[in-house]
């Protein structure tokens, strides 16, 4: 049974203009989106930025008004009426853990804030909860009374994360976890989020344009290119046999440690860019947009066009 | 940008007929009526209460309403009644006076605000500039009412440079230089009074300005490429710093106003601002609210004066 | 947010300047205001001025007979400074000196109080407008464009002559009424940044309700630019408020405020030859205004970080 | 933004210049008590507004019989200009023609180009010495109107019986939208009413007998017509008859180049601010003396310094709490006369029947009902001292309702309370009023709580501390009266809540406002039973009897009007529906070269004999 199902999601914002300022084209940041996650997976979003992977997620957790499509977490549609509901359910991760952080909080009041909002607890107990929030995040219960700007920034997301899991929620949107924070903070903070999903039985919605960081997180990826997919499989599948274009190209970008690789890397880039300038229009319809995804395996789907 | 006026204007006129119902509303509430100062032994009731019927004073406000948009339609504001004539030939002949007016504030403050705020931009920190920021300090604290009253006293009533009243010496023949000379001499106490107070913002914001914009990268740059001091600040500080106090003219506008209630009253100079007021006392309906529209009007002409200006200077600002 | 207004513009470009400052944040914002002020010696001086005169005239006025004060007096009308009377006596033979206590505790009343009204109604609005953005934002606007754009002086006055009995309560609303616009807009244009942040984004996902995050997240993050703002407009409506009993339009004879004060140098003889009447009003006036803005002052560079002293 | 060391200095300075005036207070207080000791010669320079202000406190009384009306006659030159001060808050309306004018300060413009065919002596009677003289035909109820020969326009054309009817007819016109055309000679004249309704083309009770001989017919005779109620002025045919009579007001022949008989002409308006004149040497009466007269607006602010620094010479008026402080302005000369004007004090003694229009008196049921309690605050005010302090002589206490300013009518032989407050109390006592529980005011004689509003107009400077004082003066013989709203009420208000519409507000109890006196003498468009100026809805028969007889053919007897309206005066004093409490002085003060200029109605002083002494005004 799937955890969350997205069909077709579509997210347009206007543009206006014109005298009476109607509203006269619109910019579809999200264009026709299909995905399933399963119980306990990392589900990786990956694309550049403007790719509308952000706009998916924030879609998903309800911060944006969606357009067309509908959205079920189990069972339960989420878009009734227009408006997503606000699940419990499902939590998010921000990007900057500095503005994610109302710096005028302290930390207890940060993390109790849903705990505030759907259970009524005790002062007492309230704080017992924080604190074993703060120890399973890695912070000490001292931190509780600190305010956001005494943190460094992998702290200050670790604070992130102790507020997202306080309402042991199943589903934790993650957009671009740690993209703000030192490449060597980076890889501690990825690995503790690793761990807390095996302690919790969590599933993440990884959301970032680092495939690097996607490659060692994710179970499975679904890549977007100007608000629609382009392809989808498993991590494995799309590293190993990328078959659209564009996936190859990202894919080929990732940098190699060892240097010994160099200049076979290099040549290899320049394939593919030679490969992505000539069959763009193989790819790509005349807007520029991706096609209808296609089954190739199982867990393996491409937008490509109707050969033949 | 013709797209942009028209969309401005199509925004601004229910403004304007949200404007002229409150007044309406607000005027047909105030006690008493046009007719009240006729009362005394020489004049019959009965003939006040005839008359009232006549001239419509008994009709609820939304009657009178109708009728004076009926009016505007037809290209007239209505009738005073205290002065018998068109509301827009008495507007017109006291507009023209607090137009000179706000005219002269305007070069005034201008004319004190644009140097002073160069100076003590350009030499911030020096004694100047503390002079000069003396003066805004003392300026922004001020209400202009006190500062009319003393200047007055002063130069009007002890020195007796300035005349004390009125906008023109009686007598002088219409057109001729005397006549504009006058004129002038009984401008320039108030216009002063108006502006120096007035030209305080501009001297502040000038100065920031200033002071700003000399350590940005591109003037270092023009410097380093050996431009005379001169022609950095004029052709760079300067004309960066002195678009937007233009297109704040417009916003300035309501201030100025305001500022001519006070200075006219303080003044006696017969212009928008004292009709106003004696309007007010004598419950002239027709005057009240033909002024309140059309200061409304202009302000809401200024803002947009202001934004096609800004719009122009900073494409930033201009929208599709 | 589609309808684009050029004020709004200007405010953003403006607070594109502080949001440098936002990154630095720091929880103990009325900490930096005391210790700005510590810092400027002329703030302190005000401030303790401001302070002391406000004691003063509050405390006075508690023990002062308001009876006795307005009490007309045949036999000593337009009495000059003396022991008896302090600052001399005006044309009812009233005490000048009890007047303007009385008149220097409306006025600063009033200012308090419509500063403190008009705040409060113009930053409810302004959060509200810059909080839900969109057509919320767009309709509220419309209706600040539209006061902004009234001849207030003019408005004042009409509805003054309305209204049949009005205490320094009623013409405190009166006056609100039409000046709540500035802070409304200056505080929307923040909460419109405000809003894009995280914060109030996770507040959302963790189930926060909209005045919940109103309230508890996005006000505390603005209260420096309230406090600097309402300082700097108390300064402005005491001027107001002295102008406008100046032209008459303001509290009756009985209640006198500063500028009722004033209102009697319009007697040109009063001006000219009774200086104890209307001079020290005026001087109270500016000094007053003149405190209020240095304090003020202190307070905005304390909360633009560039500027800051301390 | 920098630290500003010159900003600090200020501030610093600012704070000196308050603790200064503290300081300079303790200081001129301890001078002040040295100078009760009576060592003044120690008193510097820098005391002189101290010592000014000191004789300012000792209150120098002055008396309306202290002044003339009249400059006197002099060594006049020939020609000479002379400038006009209108004083006046706000510019004239310049509804520049009498049929239209709506103001004071209109007719000011007016009276120096345009004047009335009818001369008034100084009881305001018509007198054959104007430009019309006048016959009573008392057999058909008319009056015929002859005028001299040499009445001309400016425009050279010559003023015509036609010219004094058509007048008539563009007052009574439907389409005419000003004040006038309800006095007397309106009222009682025969087919007014029909062609104002629209019924007749002409007026039948106007007769042309010539082209300077018009008779008025009137459905009855009555003495108000000859003492202001016959409408005296021409209005000139020639130039407004093609001018359709609801544009006329705002016509140019009425705003911008008005034309009159008066002696001189009009050459220039600057609308709103001044007109100047020059003589129309064919003024019937002779060639005026100045070549030119320039009228101005001066402020009330500052009409003082104008008339010292001679860019003034004369004014219609002088505000009245400025007199004081520039009575001994060296280049002046004040002229004064008793005003048509007294300040008064109402009780609200019922309401306006509108149906019946007609006051509806209830007496014993209003708060004030009770005659004693209302004579009683007439004796607990003391208008003497009012009239002292406040006005040092030049408003006294008023005691009838017809003041001396009508010498002929008013009767000063009327005993009328003056201040008592022993008296006062002694009337509260016996009508019951009396303090029983114990809060220092007195309660009704049913034992309930008395609060008195007290509406008051709000007309002048000293407007609030008057009326305070006349509430601390009631305060003090225990009654407990409150400012209605807590605070003084601007004309309009203050008419509306008497009752100006005929709908009372019924929370007046007592109102005290102003009245000016017109030329008749005839008081019952203030007090009769169906006026609804009576705003204190009074009335009784005895009243309706002697206002009847005061307008009735018997009153062209002088003596018996007199007598009439002595009785009228004694029974207001008896009933006090209302009562004056100041008459009034108008004082106008003149630049010393002025001459030939009175300010009083029917002295033989015309205003073409206006001369000056010295081209120039004389300054200090």
């Amino acid at each position: 049974m799937t955890l969350l199902k997205v069909e077709d999601l579509k997210v347009h914002f206007p543009i206006r203009g014109g005298i009476l300022n109607r509203k006269i084209d619109a910019i579809r940041a999200v264009d026709g989106v299909n995905f399933e996650i399963e119980p306990g997976e990392t589900y990786g979003l990956v694309g550049e930025s403007g790719s509308g992977k952000t706009t998916t997620g924030k879609a998903v957790m309800g911060l944006n008004n969606i357009t067309n499509g509908e959205i079920y977490f189990g069972d339960e549609l989420l878009n009734k009426g227009n408006k997503v509901n606000i699940r419990k359910d499902i939590q998010m991760i921000f990007q900057d853990p500095y503005s994610s952080l109302n710096p005028r909080k302290r930390v207890i009041d940060i993390i109790a804030e849903p705990l505030r909002n759907y259970e009524n607890l005790s002062k007492d107990e309230e704080k017992k909860r924080v604190k074993d929030l703060l120890e399973k995040v890695g912070l000490t219960a001292e931190s509780m009374l600190k305010y956001p700007h005494e943190f460094s920034g992998g702290q200050r997301q670790r604070i992130g994360v102790a507020r997202a899991i306080a309402l042991e929620p199943k589903l934790i949107i993650m957009d671009e976890p740690v993209s703000a924070l030192d490449v060597s903070v980076q890889a501690q903070v990825l690995n503790f989020m690793q761990d807390l999903q095996k302690e919790l039985n969590l599933t993440y919605l990884f959301i970032s344009h680092d495939l690097s960081v996607v490659k060692h997180m994710c179970d499975r990826i679904g890549i977007m290119y100007n608000g629609r997919y382009v392809e989808e499989g498993t991590t494995k599948e799309i590293f190993n046999d990328p078959q659209h274009i564009y996936t190859k190209r990202l894919v080929a970008a990732i940098p190699d440690i060892d240097p010994k690789n160099r200049k076979e890397n290099t040549n290899f880039r320049e394939q593919v860019k030679e490969e992505y300038t000539n069959s763009y229009y193989d790819y790509f319809d005349e807007d520029g947009l991706a096609y209808q995804l296609k089954p190739i395996t199982d867990t393996h789907r491409v937008a490509l066009p109707e050969r033949g | 940008m013709w797209k942009f006026i028209v969309r401005r204007l199509l925004i601004t006129s229910p403004q304007i007929i949200f404007l002229s119902l409150l007044v309406f509303v607000l005027a047909s509430f105030m006690p008493g009526d046009a007719l009240t100062g006729a009362i005394g032994p020489d004049v019959k009731a009965e003939r006040l209460a005839e008359l009232r019927e006549e001239l419509g004073f008994n009709d609820p406000w939304y009657i009178q309403y109708k009728d004076w948009v009926a009016g505007i339609l037809q290209g007239s504001l209505g009738e005073s009644f205290q002065y018998k004539m068109d509301v827009e030939d008495l507007i017109w002949q006291r507009v023209i006076n607090t137009f000179w007016l706000s005219l002269v504030s305007v070069i005034f403050i201008y004319a004190i605000g644009l140097p002073l705020g160069i100076l003590s931009g350009r030499y911030n920190d020096t004694l100047l500039d503390q002079l000069i920021t003396g003066y805004t300090y003392i300026g922004f604290a001020t209400p202009i009412f006190i500062f009319g009253l003393v200047a007055l006293w002063i130069f009007g009533y002890i020195l007796g440079w300035f005349p004390t009243g009125g906008s023109v010496d009686p007598g002088v023949e219409s057109g001729s230089i005397e006549y504009i000379l006058s004129k002038l001499q009984h401008l320039l106490l108030p216009g002063l009074s108006i502006a120096l107070i007035g030209t305080v913002s501009t001297v502040q914001y000038l100065r920031s300005e200033i002071i700003d914009t000399k350590q940005k990268d591109f003037i270092l740059t023009a410097r380093a490429k050996g431009a005379s001091e001169r022609r950095v600040y004029n052709r760079h500080i300067f004309r960066n710093s002195i678009l937007p106090i233009a297109a704040f003219f417009g916003y300035e506008i309501i201030n100025l106003i305001n500022g001519t209630i006070f200075i006219e009253q303080i003044f006696s100079y017969p212009g928008m601002g004292q009709l106003f007021l004696d309007s007010i006392v004598i419950r002239d309906y027709t005057v009240v609210t033909a002024l309140v529209l059309l200061t409304g009007i202009g302000a809401i002409v200024g803002a947009l004066l202001s934004d096609i200006i800004l719009s122009l200077v900073d494409p930033r600002i201009r929208i599709k | 947010m589609s309808e684009n207004h050029s004020h709004k513009d200007i405010e953003q470009q403006v607070s594109e300047q502080q949001k440098e400052q936002e990154v630095q944040k720091s929880p103990s914002g009325l900490r930096i205001f005391w210790r700005e002020i510590l810092k400027d010696k002329l703030a302190l001086i005000s401030l303790i001025f401001f302070v002391l005169v406000s004691m003063i005239v509050f405390g006075i006025s508690l023990i002062l007979d308001l009876d006795e004060v307005v009490k007309i007096d045949p036999f000593a009308i337009h009495q000059p400074p003396s022991d008896e009377f302090l600052l001399g006596t005006d044309k009812g033979g009233r005490d000048v000196f009890g007047q303007l206590i009385i008149g220097t505790r409306n006025s600063l009343a009033i200012g308090f109080l419509v500063t403190l009204i008009s705040g409060a109604f113009g930053i409810i609005f302004g959060v509200v407008s810059g909080y839900f953005g969109g057509h919320i934002d767009n309709f509220l606007m419309r209706i600040v464009d539209f006061f902004m754009v009234l001849p207030f002086i003019m408005i004042i006055i009409v509805f003054v002559t309305i209204v049949p009995r009005y205490s320094v309560w009623t013409f405190s609303l009166i006056m609100s009424a039409f000046i709540w616009m500035g802070i409304a807009r200056l505080i929307r244009s923040k909460a419109l940044q405000e809003r894009e942040l995280d914060y109030a984004q996770a507040s959302r996902t963790l189930g926060s309700s909209h005045t919940s995050i109103i309230f508890k997240q996005v006000l505390p993050n603005i209260t420096s630019l309230v406090v600097v703002t309402m300082t700097l407009n108390l300064a402005a409506n005491i001027g107001i408020e002295s102008g406008l009993s100046f032209l008459g339009f303001g509290l009756p004879e009985d209640t006198p405020s500063l500028g009722t004060l004033m209102s009697y140098a319009t007697n040109p003889t009063t001006l000219e030859e009774r200086w104890w009447i209307w001079a020290p009003a005026a001087a109270l006036i500016l000094v007053l205004m003149l405190a209020v803005r240095n304090v003020g002052e202190a307070l905005k560079r304390a909360a633009d970080a560039r500027q800051r002293r301390a | 933004m920098s630290k500003s060391l010159f900003g600090k200095f200020l501030f610093v300075l600012m704070l000196a210049f308050v603790l200064l005036i503290a300081a300079c207070n303790s200081d001129e207080g301890g001078e002040d008590s040295s100078d009760n000791d009576g060592d003044d010669t120690e008193q510097n320079e820098s005391d002189d507004d101290d010592s000014d202000s000191d004789s300012d406190s000792d209150q120098e009384l002055y008396s309306i019989d202290d002044f003339e009306s009249y400059t006197g006659e002099g060594d006049a030159i020939d020609g000479g200009s002379l400038t006009f001060g209108l004083v006046s808050q706000s510019p004239f309306e310049g509804t520049l023609n009498w049929q239209f004018y709506s103001g004071n300060p209109d007719s000011q413009v007016l009276s120096w180009f345009d004047e009335s065919l009818l001369q008034y002596d100084e009881n305001y009677n018509v007198t054959n010495e104007g430009a019309a003289s006048y016959e009573v035909n008392e057999e058909d109820s008319s009056i015929t109107f002859t005028i001299e020969d040499d009445v001309k326009w400016h425009d050279g054309e010559e003023v015509t019986a036609e010219d004094w009817a058509y007048s008539y007819e563009v007052i009574m016109h439907p389409d005419y939208d000003g004040v006038r055309g309800s006095s007397a000679g309106f009222a009682y004249l025969e087919g007014a009413q029909e062609y104002k309704a629209g019924e007749a083309d002409s007026i039948s009770g106007i007769e042309i007998e010539g082209e300077k001989t018009i008779t008025f017919n009137y459905t009855e005779l009555t003495p108000s017509l000859l003492t202001g109620g016959v409408w005296g002025y021409p209005m000139a045919k020639h130039v407004f008859e093609d001018i359709p009579v609801e544009d006329m007001a705002s016509s140019p022949e009425v705003r911008e180049e008005p034309i009159g008989f008066g002696p001189y002409k009009v050459e220039n308006v600057v609308p709103g601010e001044s007109v100047t004149y020059s003589k129309f040497e064919d003024y019937w009466r002779g060639e005026p003396n100045l070549d030119e007269v320039t009228l101005k607006v001066v402020s009330p602010s500052n009409v003082a310094n104008a008339l010292e620094t001679g860019d003034v010479d004369l004014v219609d008026s002088f505000p009245a709490d400025q007199v004081v402080d520039n009575i001994d302005m060296p280049n002046v000369q004040w002229l004064g006369m008793t005003d048509l004007a007294y300040t008064y004090i109402g009780f609200k003694l019922g309401d306006w029947n509108a149906d019946e229009g007609e006051v509806n008196y209830k007496g014993d049921e209003m708060k004030m009902g009770d005659k004693k309690l209302r004579k009683a605050m007439w004796y607990a005010v003391d208008n003497e001292t009012v009239g002292e302090r406040f006005y040092n002589g030049l408003r006294w206490n008023g005691t009838t309702l017809i003041p001396p300013s009508h010498p002929a009518w008013h009767d000063d032989s009327i005993e009328t309370p003056t201040y008592d407050e022993d008296k006062a109390n002694e009337l509260l006592d016996d009508a019951g009023y009396k303090d029983t529980n114990d809060d220092g005011y007195r309660e009704t004689p049913d034992g309930e709580e008395l609060v008195i509003n007290f509406a008051s107009m709000d007309s002048s400077d000293l407007s609030e501390p008057l009326a305070n004082y006349y509430i601390q003066a009631w305060d003090k013989v225990g009654l407990n009266v409150q400012k209605l709203d807590g605070r003084l009420h601007e004309f309009n208000s203050f008419y509306d809540k008497v009752g100006q519409t005929g709908e009372d507000d019924p929370n007046v109890d007592v109102f005290m406002g102003a009245w000016s006196v017109g030329y008749d003498v005839d008081p019952s468009g203030l007090y009769g039973r169906d006026a609804l100026f009576n705003f204190t809805r009074w009335a009784n028969e005895e009243n309706d009897e002697l206002l009847a007889e005061g307008l009735s053919e018997e009153a062209f007897d002088t003596e018996y009007r007199q007598d009439v309206y002595s009785q009228w005066q004694e029974l207001m004093v008896e009933e006090v529906p209302v009562f004056p409490t100041l008459y009034r002085a108008m004082m106008v003060p003149a630049n010393e070269r002025v001459v030939n200029y009175d300010i009083s109605v029917g002295s033989g002083v015309y205003l073409y004999e206006l001369g000056v002494t010295q081209e120039e005004p004389v300054v200090e």
